[in-house]
């Protein structure tokens, strides 16, 4: 049991952190822009295609400077000459927009590189067991997932806590009407903004593509997540992203490893049930066969009941 | 003269800042009054506090006798109280005559019924139409509403405001931003289709309110500092020190 | 043998050339392949098409064809894995007169297919249509919803995994096994087939977790690594396939273990190569058809295979079954009305070409085969996967799997006329 | 009320009808149904002859397939364009519709219930409409980025739901029945598809007429003065909240009702009918037909069945075109095919439409040849990337390419960027034509 809940808690760690590399950039970029970016974790997928093809010719490492630039880049193009087009358009048209484009960008990946499954792996120096625990391993790799996401916690961090831009960046976030009284040129900070969160989404998919695949379906499978994050965290706060985040990852982790299920719960009541009845399926749910809705279910409640999230203040 | 409507004790905080301090104020049914203030005194909060549009923090508001405190907009609507808004507000992809219209609906007791064809209303479309006619938009009644001149906006929200036919009218600020001849235009309609009913104002043109209003209030930093006829209000000494010394600046601001 | 079969075509070819060169060119057999071309899983689909149209070209047409020169064409028809889109494409085939169709990827296509097929043979008499299916594996098809047009090439998953817990069974060493698959009816029938075969073969054997995880929607597998990991068990089952199968062996073997995996898709279209070292000695598969050591027929077949398309692999290779015994069916039955095709099918025997037989059996219309049990390794690797240098080298046959197994299937026949 | 005793400055005299009742009897003659009838009249002869004009199984299966589609997407039309709530899950209640179709479909073959085929539909939709009312209890209480976030949450609820739920969804297989076992009607049994087509086409007809009927109601006015303006429907006496609630159970109830037409037509629902593809696919039906018009989802759910089961036969690109076309419109297009047919209204009716023609017909070479330039590099591109070593044949219009060699790239370079740069040089002179073909007719396009 302390081996699962140890595990648990550093697996929990990693996706949390990955999270937050995605909701972090989302996040900016919907409190600066009002934009809720459907397309974001194509951008996240970008960026492991890219880093994939990169490391065919030049190794990993670089990939890990370059691929994020590119996708950063192609985010700015995507915020000029396409979201800003139809931003007059109001923010359900944005909305569309971003479904349109992870959409598109889905089949653009599968133009260039293909249905199948890249074969983008870790760099041979990080392929070796950190640690064994209880005889399991904790791969190097997943160590260096940590490293990278702490350090570009604490990057964000200390650029919006000190430095100028950061300054602007968070007015913007409190007060998002001011930005433009702020005398400063609003489009440029904006396609900035598309920029930075596209680019952070870009590095995340570098590191997640080796441990999670690389494959058209990855932003598919992370996408309405990131989403559930941001809300949940709360519109607009960082660190109702970041709680949101570890939240999240904690909770599918710890879902699948903790066996209980309704069934348990009745026998603890006492009850039995048939097991031809036709509602056996709800009877036998047991928690790691819902683990991946449970945070829609959290999804809906808090938008139900604190529509602000955990610790936004600003409604959605 | 019983009271229309009826402020007691009302209090509004934005956070640590208090906009509204204690207000108790009753317009008398039929009476046309009209509440002055230099910018930032907190008029148009006040007109959001009675419509229901933000909650109070204190006090009590009574509506014909009745308590409104803490009901939803269109539930105080319902009950009578119709209002107009400084920044035009009206629905721009509708077509004008659909925008007076809609304004009809409730009063005319349609509901939300699905079963009903709008356009084989008889008396609702007459209606709708006099509406237009008295605003004198009669002629750019299929335009949407989005692309009418600013004056023309403005008529219309006032038509939308007395369309339901409420008891109370409050409107917010009706002659801004409008031309000398435009506020006459505006003055004569709102004299017209206010007939018979409580109007409550906010106004910036002095010539208008006192041209209007049976009484006047003076709001100045969230308080009622005087409420009364315009000869009281004008020989008001707290309002000419408060106040009128302001209300230069203030025009020019608007101006 | 080959070679008499051979001669034998030669003769045919000439007498069929002979022939239609008098008489008006013979309408092509079309065969309407219906699996997915587009999307996500269009890999799949284009790598059976592909052996599909290899079959009938060296197969069928090579060798003149059948019925004195008709030749077989295959129709290739996206599905994009979609129900739906299955049907209206089955509609677009019997437009198009069409008798034959074939379909593989995913039970729950398979099923919408059969049932509509059944009822347009109902309504339609005149113009039936015959289901082929090569790789649907649900047990279903041929109990409870079989039906006459259905004939199944592939071993059911019910048969390999029969042939499966026998491989565990004589494995005295395993008394703990993880069995994990896809939460929906082919993952749920390999877990419910597991825990019952293993309980009567290896009532020592504890199932140390069974488990269900959603289909498509896990990004990471390394939960449920540790939890593996952490049972102690020293087997684990899956029916899992695709990014799931591959995200399910990566995170259980760099969690740490080294005990066997048998899957039923551990294997080919780029699962191999993604395995690569990793999956060494650890990765096992069940399924019919060997591939190392292969006949020299067969070796001959990828050669020519890898030739045309170097990127694939010969995965399927009861595609090649199924084209040559179609074949044989419409020449017994000397026409290619579906009824009496069908009823040449049925019971029908075959030698193939990797070796063994193929027995139709009448009753559910399930192909009985040797299954085999393999392993991922590189070492003795003829045919190798993904152009890997891995490759299944067989660990053990089962002659014949599942020719006993008991089937609910209870077939309304047609009249024969 | 006061306002009937107001003056009026309208003239009173005898005899002259007053300007305000001329405008009133004007838009209730312009809103009269009667004035709709030869529209539906003719939708009456379209589908009844479209069977003999395409007569093939296959035909008739695709123009089904249309019908279940211009359904659906009218009825999420009632959200997006009628309501301005953006859903991404809105087939949850075509799915749950159908399903639930099936399940009464298999009581009629299995437990005797009586129920004639046609009035299956009904019952999908009454039961998409028992889903609508408390799911949209919680989710209406605001439109805009909530809504849709709560949509997708539940959208994403119901999909995992219907695969873990095998009693009630039937797993991956779904849940399949029998049409032909209910009481024969007029002597049908709907055995064939051209019955079947009938069908469909008249429950098509119905529901879209009673939706089209719906957006002239008070609920349905009112709910696109909440899209427009939500606030100011509250001071009017309208709850925002209950405006999009009555809304969103009628939207659900005929999205039902297409899902009950779906499982008269395939016989089968799985879980592709309610997952979050589907939500998709009539979102880009919808907004590619073009939201802001009563017939733009109709227009939609044509144009993107063809292009599903007509192109997709022909190029393994064609999601790629499909998402194009959608960040296209959503750029450029904001009011979809419609619109841009709409646009031209003006000009027809002023009868300036010729010079138009004439412009058009000028740029029409040019764009042909970018367009032919533009699918031939992206099929021959595709050719090159992922096809065979063996195989370097690209096929696009008939064509057989091949892409190892110089010549066809750089025919296809020739036409895209040369037709590109055409165009470029055309667009201000179109617009130059537009302008003068519309702009002196008066009134916003």
């Amino acid at each position: 049991m302390t081996e699962l809940v140890i595990f648990s808690l550093l697996n929990g760690l990693v996706t949390g952190l990955l999270l937050f590399m995605l909701s972090s950039g989302l996040t900016l970029i919907f409190s600066m822009m009002g934009v809720l970016n459907f397309a974001h974790a194509s951008f996240y997928m970008l960026g492991a295609y890219f880093a994939y093809t990169i490391s065919t010719y030049v190794g990993f490492w670089p990939g890990l400077v370059i691929a994020p630039l590119l996708v950063g880049v192609a985010g700015a193009l995507v915020e000029r000459y396409g979201l800003r087009h139809v931003h007059r358009h109001g923010h359900v048209a944005e909305l569309i927009f971003t479904f349109g484009l992870a959409f598109l960008i889905e089949e653009i990946v599968q133009f260039f590189w293909g249905k199948a499954t890249k074969d983008y792996s870790a760099p041979e120096i990080l392929q070796f067991p950190l640690f064994t625990l209880y005889g399991q391993n904790f791969p190097a790799y997943k160590a260096f997932m940590i490293l990278i996401s702490v350090g570009i916690f604490i990057g964000l961090f200390t650029v919006l806590s000190r430095s100028r831009v950061g300054l602007i960046i968070q007015a913007a976030i409190t007060h998002p009407h001011t930005v433009s009284n702020l005398g400063h040129n609003v489009p440029l900070v904006f396609m900035g903004v598309f920029g930075v969160g596209s680019a952070l989404a870009g590095l995340a998919g570098v590191i997640a593509g080796p441990a999670l695949g690389t494959f058209p379906g990855m932003a598919f499978v992370l996408g309405s997540i990131v989403f559930v994050v941001i809300v949940v965290g709360g519109l607009g706060s960082l660190a109702g992203a970041f709680v949101a985040s570890l939240l999240i990852g904690w909770l599918q982790t710890f879902a699948i490893a903790l066996d209980w299920s309704v069934n348990d719960l009745l026998a603890l009541l006492g009850v039995s049930f048939d097991a031809d009845h036709a509602l056996r399926d709800l009877w036998t749910l047991s928690l790691p066969q819902v683990a991946p809705i449970l945070p829609y279910i959290l999804l809906i409640l808090i938008l139900i009941f604190r529509p602000t999230g955990l610790m936004g203040k600003r409604e959605t | 003269m019983s009271a229309a409507l009826q402020m007691q004790g009302v209090r509004k905080n934005f956070g640590p800042t208090e906009i509204i301090r204690g207000i108790d104020l009753e317009i008398r049914s039929g009476e046309r009054h009209a509440i002055i203030g230099p910018n930032g005194a907190g008029k148009s909060t006040l007109f959001h506090l009675v419509s229901g549009k933000y909650s109070k923090t204190a006090g009590r508001i009574l509506l014909n006798g009745e308590d409104v405190t803490g009901l939803e907009p269109y539930q105080i609507n319902r009950k009578g109280l119709s209002r107009s808004f400084q920044i035009t507000n009206i629905f721009p992809r509708l077509s004008v005559f659909e925008n007076v219209r809609c304004g009809l609906l409730w009063a005319m007791e349609y509901r939300n019924s699905f079963w009903r064809l709008v356009d084989t209303e008889r008396e609702l479309n007459e209606r709708a139409a006099q509406i237009l006619d008295e605003i004198g938009l009669l002629d750019r009644c299929d335009l949407p509403a989005g692309v009418l001149a600013y004056a023309e906006q403005r008529a219309l929200e006032i038509g939308i405001t007395i369309a339901g036919g409420a008891e109370v009218i409050m409107l917010d600020e009706p002659t801004a931003g409008m031309s000398h001849s435009e506020t006459e235009g505006v003055v004569a309609l709102i004299r017209r289709v206010t007939e018979g009913r409580t109007l409550v104002m906010v106004e910036h043109d002095m010539g208008v309110v006192f041209d209007l209003a049976d009484r006047i209030s003076v709001l100045v930093y969230g308080e009622i500092i005087a409420t009364g006829t315009p000869e009281e209000v004008r020989a008001s000494r707290a309002v000419q020190e408060a106040y009128l010394g302001a209300v230069d600046s203030a025009g020019q601001e608007v101006n | 043998m080959a070679v008499t079969r051979r001669t034998a075509f030669a003769a045919t070819i000439g007498l069929a050339l002979a022939w239609s060169a008098g008489a008006e060119a013979a309408d092509p057999i079309k065969i309407a392949f219906i699996d997915p071309l587009s999307g996500p899983f269009a890999t799949t689909g284009e790598s059976g098409l592909r052996s599909f149209e290899f079959a009938a070209e060296t197969l069928v047409n090579a060798k003149g064809g059948v019925l004195d020169g008709r030749m077989f064409e295959i129709v290739p028809l996206d599905n994009k894995i979609s129900p739906k889109e299955s049907l209206i494409q089955l509609k677009r085939a019997i437009s198009d007169g069409i008798n034959y169709v074939v379909q593989g990827n995913s039970s729950g296509v398979a099923n919408a297919l059969t049932d509509a097929i059944e009822k347009h043979n109902k309504r339609n008499p005149d113009q039936r249509v015959l289901f082929l299916n090569y790789s649907a594996v649900d047990p279903a098809l041929t109990n409870d919803k079989c039906n006459f047009w259905h004939f199944r090439f592939d071993a059911n998953a019910d048969i390999k995994m029969d042939a499966l817990t026998d491989a565990i069974g004589e494995r005295s060493e395993i008394k703990k096994v993880y069995i994990i698959g896809q939460d929906y009816s082919f993952g749920k029938a390999v877990a419910a087939a597991a825990v019952r075969m293993l309980a009567e073969k290896r009532p020592d054997i504890e199932i140390v977790g069974n488990e269900l995880h959603p289909i498509g929607k896990v990004k990471d597998f390394t939960p449920y690594a540790t939890k593996i990991k952490a049972s102690g068990a020293q087997a684990v089952i899956t029916g899992n396939w695709g990014a799931d199968m591959v995200g399910l062996g990566k995170a259980i073997i760099e969690a740490g273990v080294d005990s066997p995996i048998y899957t039923y898709y551990g294997a080919h279209d780029g699962i191999t190569a993604t395995f690569g070292p990793l999956g060494e000695g650890i990765i096992r598969s069940v399924r019919e058809g060997t591939l190392n050591p292969p006949t020299p027929e067969f070796k001959a077949l990828d050669d020519a295979f890898k030739a045309k398309y170097p990127d694939n692999d010969i995965n399927q290779p009861r595609i090649f079954n199924t084209i040559a015994m179609l074949a044989k069916a419409i020449e017994a039955a000397g026409t290619t009305d579906p009824v009496k095709v069908a009823y040449a099918l049925e019971g029908m025997e075959y030698d193939t070409i990797m070796g063994g037989k193929v027995w139709m059996r009448p009753s559910d219309h399930q192909a009985i085969q040797d299954v085999h049990i393999s392993v991922h390794t590189n070492k003795n690797i003829v045919v190798d996967a993904d152009n890997s240098g891995y490759g299944l080298a067989n660990e053990k046959t089962v002659p014949m799997a599942g020719k006993d197994s008991p089937t609910s299937c209870q077939m309304e026949r047609p009249n024969a006329a | 009320m006061s306002v009937n005793q107001s003056t009026t400055t309208g003239a009173t005299a005898d005899g002259v009808e007053p300007a305000w009742k001329r405008v009133a009897d004007e838009q209730m003659r312009r809103g009269a149904f009667s004035r709709t009838l030869p529209v539906w009249g003719a939708a009456v002869v379209i589908l009844m002859i479209m069977p003999l004009v395409f007569p093939s199984a296959v035909a008739v299966t695709i123009m089904n397939q249309m019908g279940i589609s211009i359904v659906f997407a009218l009825s999420y039309n009632m959200l997006l364009g009628q309501g301005g709530m953006l859903s991404f899950g809105h087939a949850v209640y075509f799915g749950l519709g159908g399903f639930l179709s099936v399940h009464v479909m298999n009581s009629v073959e299995y437990d005797g219930w009586w129920l004639p085929l046609p009035l299956l539909p009904l019952v999908g939709g009454l039961f998409g409409l028992a889903f609508a009312i408390p799911i949209g209890g919680f989710s209406t209480r605001r439109a805009g980025t909530v809504f849709a976030m709560i949509s997708l949450g539940v959208g994403e609820l119901v999909a995992a739901c219907s695969i873990i739920f095998v009693a009630f969804f039937g797993g991956e297989e779904g849940v399949s029945g029998d049409r032909t076992m209910g009481p024969p009607v007029f002597g049908f049994e709907f055995l064939s598809e051209v019955e079947v087509y009938y069908l469909t086409a008249g429950v098509v007809l119905v529901a879209a007429l009673f939706m089209y009927l719906f957006s002239r109601t008070p609920a349905g006015r009112m709910a696109n003065a909440v899209r427009d303006n939500e606030e100011r429907a509250e001071f009017v006496g309208y709850s925002q909240r209950y405006v999009r609630f009555v809304s969103f159970c009628a939207s659900g109830f005929f999205a039902g009702m297409a899902g009950g037409l779906f499982a008269i037509n395939y016989e089968i629902l799985t879980e592709e009918n309610l997952n979050l593809v589907t939500s998709g696919w009539v979102l880009l039906m919808a907004f590619i037909g073009g939201v802001g018009f009563f017939v733009g989802p109709i227009v939609g759910a044509i144009v993107l069945t063809l292009l599903q089961t007509v192109l997709s036969n022909h190029t393994e690109l064609w999601q790629l075109y499909v998402g194009i076309l959608f960040v296209l419109t959503v750029m450029y297009a904001p009011r979809g095919l419609t619109g841009l047919v709409a646009m031209h209204g003006p000009a027809l009716r002023s009868g300036r439409l010729g010079p138009l023609v004439a412009a058009y017909g000028v740029a029409l070479v040019p764009l042909v040849a970018f367009l032919a330039g533009a699918i031939l590099l992206l099929e021959m591109g595709n050719v090159a990337n992922q096809s065979v070593v063996g195989e370097s044949e690209a096929h696009v219009f008939g064509l057989s390419l091949d892409v190892s060699t110089a010549p066809p790239w750089l025919v296809a370079a020739v036409l895209a960027v040369g037709g590109a740069y055409a165009l470029a040089r055309l667009a201000p002179r179109l617009r130059d034509a537009f302008g003068r073909a519309t702009g002196a007719a008066g009134g916003a396009p």
